[in-house]
């Protein structure tokens, strides 16, 4: 196994990796921008080096100095998480160019991958199913032609894309052209690549992906499906595992083709084959992601495996330790992203300080959380503060418990989309499962209803009981605090309960 | 001490003073029994007949919030004897309208510079944070009164950065 | 399912209950004494309802009070935990007579299972294997003719005991009188009952239950074992869930065994029954403990199940939502006992109030925890602060997150046994899982070796800093904080990073 | 600004002084050369070529402690130039020797009445908390001093109860 392994990434996922580092006897080494020095990451692990100024540009994705770092404290590995240089093929070479082992699949791979529309020529070899549409990058003229042959409704996207970026949906042919050039140029800003491919709008499709594992001797599993339908312009927000949608046959069919996707790329670590599934249950492949999901946990929780300590096993050349028969799903999971937006505000990012840290514990309850209770989250950054992931013996319970979590959870100082994941969780649709990559943006066009409450009183002279602390009037100010004192003992409250206690001494 | 609430638009009257070890309540006149308890920082334990409430508190310079369970209540407190009054940045007022920053970040454009006319629903700047960008826009149709904030200029939340007369 | 209820508990046990309740819709109703007005399980329930006095005696069993409050407040149920009334059949009646259910077993099963006497004619008439000894209450020289015949070293117990109290270890005859005595003593003060039996003593046992579970339509399950060998003065410290020491063959055996057990008490709803198990895997029947463990997130953790939320169901009326063919145990669990006590000082208590309290989080880490930030720890009840409970693939793994978890974890201004833990789980005979009952017991006997720190000039430069920062000399003192403001940005620190990220921008 | 700083027994001379947004330190005269951040309130980030070092500080009336990780050092930090200096209550001192309480409770019984002899380990008066009862024993051969409490009383964890001289 490694020695020291170096995280070349931030927020929650570096410290979910320094985490597993730790319990497998691991020296961890962080790094960090200028503006990251006091982030959890950073303290979390045995080392830490700074890589450079706040933008992204010139510290998480600058390999000279990530190299550099992992060069000058003797790392045997370097874990790049997700975002960032995860997918990064020159990365992924660079490392071990310099004899760094880079915990992910080969560089070819993620080359191979990393072009949907060589991947789709490649899948199409190995017999994957996919969506109608054109296998590579074409001109407008092309695209109007294949749109025809196929059909409207139909999607414009990148071929580097990703995370919805390039994407465009066409209708009808008249709106070809100007989303075409759109698509283009976001394609060219966000990937340098202006590429773009075609294919035929699935109506109501369900965002279905595969976990799939391969170790360096040729085995390959795959853990299980992730639902992930529920979106906000194409960016996941809620998962689960397993999908209500999926049954034994299904998953097997969709684990074997996933596993195919792999083996045809020669495909190592840790990878998720994401497909579109329509209502008849037809699943077509989408592209596959050479990385640790974001949502992996989901997975974890119902299989019972540590996907972090098997990347890192892989990496240092171990065979797989159980064989697909052994893979077995127990119970329910969801996963919320927690992010420092507001979603009263058109989800406008709301960094700054965080004054309060409430989190949510007890049973089923896992909370992978990237900052701390009078920590700033910065401006710099993907603003995804934590993930809460709850896992429950079946889907109804896993509801119930998630909303319970989120009841426990509160942070203080920043807006949070806290309040969002209790909308979609009492969404009837959601309870029933009836999801589709269209379901939350639906149901953020519906005005939220308001419910009229029951606790203005109680709201009302609680403010006032706060004023009436926090003002000079009865000394001392709420807030202010004597030496190491915590809260409540220096406030001006009488808590009646102790004071009628010491009296029963 | 005799404070005037809003909370959700609705105006409450409520006097709380001292009584023995806890407090004594009167809201619009009516008796309010309640029993409470600072936990922490910013957060009460309050009951009212058994029902058991845990209430917080969170200022920004934008508003002053009271949580209670999973319900958030935009509040005003006023103190009638003082001019010490908190009032939440977007709430109703004559005059002049202000635009407040809703987030931290850098402003990023001025759309219309000081002494222009607006339309309210225009976008007057905008102001960018995790590479999103966020146009602000006049509040109702009048003229830029005042800009208190240049290109490039990082802004808190809350801070006020037009008016709109 | 009921509408509303009331947890006769405190601690860490009725805030999980609470949240057991909230996740199947159930309003909860807390209970509290003077000083616990401010505790989380009085805070975390939909309504609370002071009971009396600090004295246990006074509030949490007294009977009269509790259910005045649950008529009160109209709770169609009693949850009571574990601990105070939960074994009490006195309770169990009181509750069915006013008409309110009682969450656990009838009280006639209680009244058999409480008096080890008649639990252990009852096991016998099933068939059930006991440690050689006296099947009932003995007079002096009745157990001086028992101890001669099945030979010493033999215990003395308390036949309404329980937690140790009452017992005695007698390794030669002439021990045996002043040991009775003492017994029957303790016995009377703890249980207002001095009858004592006597057993033949088992070198090196291990202490293995076994968790079962009966609806009231006759099903009854077990759900595999708890190892809860480590313990000190016969209270356990540390559980596991499987044990290293039980093979599936035994595991089969035993838990016939303990259904057996059950079926001869008529049982329903969650019980354990406890064996000693020889060197040879040869098991005996030590009791059956007719409530929730507090050890039963092991159990939860390994079979996916809840069991708060089963005790409800079957507590309704309901049935049991599966049968004994699909109880399947799932990777390792250990459940770590934090308790307010110095391990430094022969583990005196330690209340009072917690100014810092930092959780571990993350994969697999669940807490279940009575406590918060700025809350006092009072005086008046057991010191059990949290259960910190670890769910990993295999034994070795599970063990390594504990240690991580450990270090996450960190409770100020009181004393607590964290340290222990490590020292426990970095043992050469823990980690090889060769434990028996006289494990901790030898551990402690031996001074904890104390390694050579590398970090003593980290530390004194670091105590240095906070004497500097605290000095008025840089103006402010730490700790003081401008109101509603975290604590870094009023100490007197530059953050070093954040103020170089300002200059980026 | 020169501190005395006293960690498991060693003494080290321990220099700080702020240096543009850091700190710079020596320690017995050497160079330290140390990046410090603050997190929370008696929580630094602490990082030495390289190796980052979450630091807490806890300070009780008994004893003020920094911890590392999983290890706790006993530290007492004295200022040369002031007579303000943090002292371990179970420290080394001349004179007569104080017997402190271990943990906040209840003083159950005084078992040496003050003005009587006592020998080393024998007990002088006996706490009790959560149904625990704690003998605390004269640490000397003496006589009891002083005695500040009485049977009934309660008590904080570090409160000196009774002197031997």
């Amino acid at each position: 196994m490694f020695k020291k392994v170096l995280i070349a990434n931030r927020g929650e996922i570096a410290v979910r990796i320094i985490r597993a580092c730790k319990e497998l006897g691991i020296s961890s080494v962080a790094v960090f921008s200028e503006v990251d020095r006091a982030a959890l990451h950073v303290t979390h692990a045995d080392e830490a080096y700074p890589i450079g100024p706040a933008p992204a540009t010139e510290s998480y994705l600058n390999i000279p100095r990530i190299l550099e770092a992992a060069r000058r404290c003797g790392a045997d590995a370097i874990h790049p998480g997700y975002g960032f240089l995860s997918e990064n093929a020159r990365f992924a070479r660079a490392c071990s160019e310099a004899g760094i082992k880079f915990i992910g699949p080969t560089a070819s791979a993620m080359e191979l991958m990393g072009s949907k529309t060589r991947a789709r020529q490649a899948m199409q070899i190995a017999g994957v199913p996919f969506v109608p549409g054109s296998a590579r990058g074409l001109s407008l003229a092309e695209a109007t032609d294949v749109a025809a042959e196929i059909g409207y409704p139909v999607m414009i996207k990148a071929s580097a894309g990703g995370g919805g970026k390039g994407m465009r949906l066409v209708r009808a042919a008249e709106e070809l052209k100007p989303a075409f050039e759109a698509a283009q140029s976001e394609a060219q800003r966000a990937f340098q690549d202006s590429e773009v491919y075609l294919e035929k709008l699935i109506a109501d499709p369900r965002h279905i992906e595969i976990q799939v594992l391969g170790d360096e001797h040729g085995n390959l599993v795959y853990l299980g499906e992730r639902e992930c339908s529920v979106q906000r312009r194409h960016q996941k927000v809620i998962e689960e595992a397993p999908s209500a949608f999926v049954d034994e046959d299904l998953r097997r069919r969709m684990g074997q083709v996933a596993v195919q996707v792999a083996k045809a790329a020669a495909y190592t670590n840790a990878g998720t084959v994401e497909f579109l599934v329509d209502q008849d249950r037809n699943f077509y492949f989408l592209e596959m992601n050479t990385r640790l999901q974001v949502e992996h946990p989901v997975t974890e929780l119902v299989t019972g495996l540590d996907l972090v300590h098997l990347q890192l096993r892989i990496a240092a050349g171990e065979k797989l330790p159980f064989r697909q028969a052994d893979v077995a799903l127990q119970g329910h999971a969801i996963e919320c992203r927690v992010y420092a937006e507001d979603p009263d505000n058109s989800f406008f990012p709301s960094p700054g300080k965080i004054t309060q840290l409430l989190r949510p514990s007890g049973p089923g309850v896992r909370e992978d959380s990237g900052v701390y209770e009078g920590w700033r989250v910065p401006l710099d950054y993907d603003p995804l503060l934590a993930k809460l992931i709850v896992h429950a013996p079946d889907r109804a319970t896993a509801i119930a418990r998630m909303r319970r979590a989120l009841d426990e959870y509160f942070v203080g100082g920043i807006k949070t989309n806290l309040s969002l994941f209790r909308r979609i969780l009492e969404h009837p649709d959601f309870v029933a499962a009836r999801i589709d990559t269209g379901f939350l943006d639906r149901l953020l066009a519906a005005p939220p209803r308001a419910r009229a409450s029951a606790n203005g009183e109680v709201a009302a002279v609680s403010a006032a009981l706060f004023a009436a602390v926090a003002s000079g009037e009865t000394g001392g100010r709420n807030g202010t605090r004597p030496e190491g004192a915590p809260p409540a003992s220096s406030s001006q409250w009488k808590t009646a309960g102790r004071a009628e206690g010491r009296r029963t001494k | 001490m005799i404070y005037e609430v809003t909370i959700n638009e609705r105006i409450y009257s409520v006097e709380v003073a001292r009584s023995g070890p806890g407090w004594h309540c009167r809201i619009d006149g009516r008796e309010f029994p309640l029993d409470v308890v600072a936990l922490q920082n910013n957060m009460l334990s309050v009951q009212v007949r058994g029902k058991s409430y845990e209430v917080k508190q969170e200022s920004t310079a934008a508003e002053t919030s009271i949580i209670i369970g999973r319900e958030r209540f935009g509040a005003t407190v006023r103190d009638p004897r003082s001019l010490r009054s908190r009032r939440r940045a977007n709430g109703a007022g004559a005059g002049p309208k202000r635009i407040t920053a809703p987030m931290p970040g850098k402003v990023l454009r001025i759309l219309v510079p000081a002494g222009n006319a607006v339309q309210a629903g225009q976008g007057v700047l905008v102001i960018e944070a995790m590479k999103m960008q966020n146009e602000l826009k006049s509040p109702k149709d009048g003229r830029v009164k005042k800009l208190n904030v240049g290109e490039g200029a990082l802004v808190e939340a809350g801070q006020v950065l037009a008016e709109v007369e």
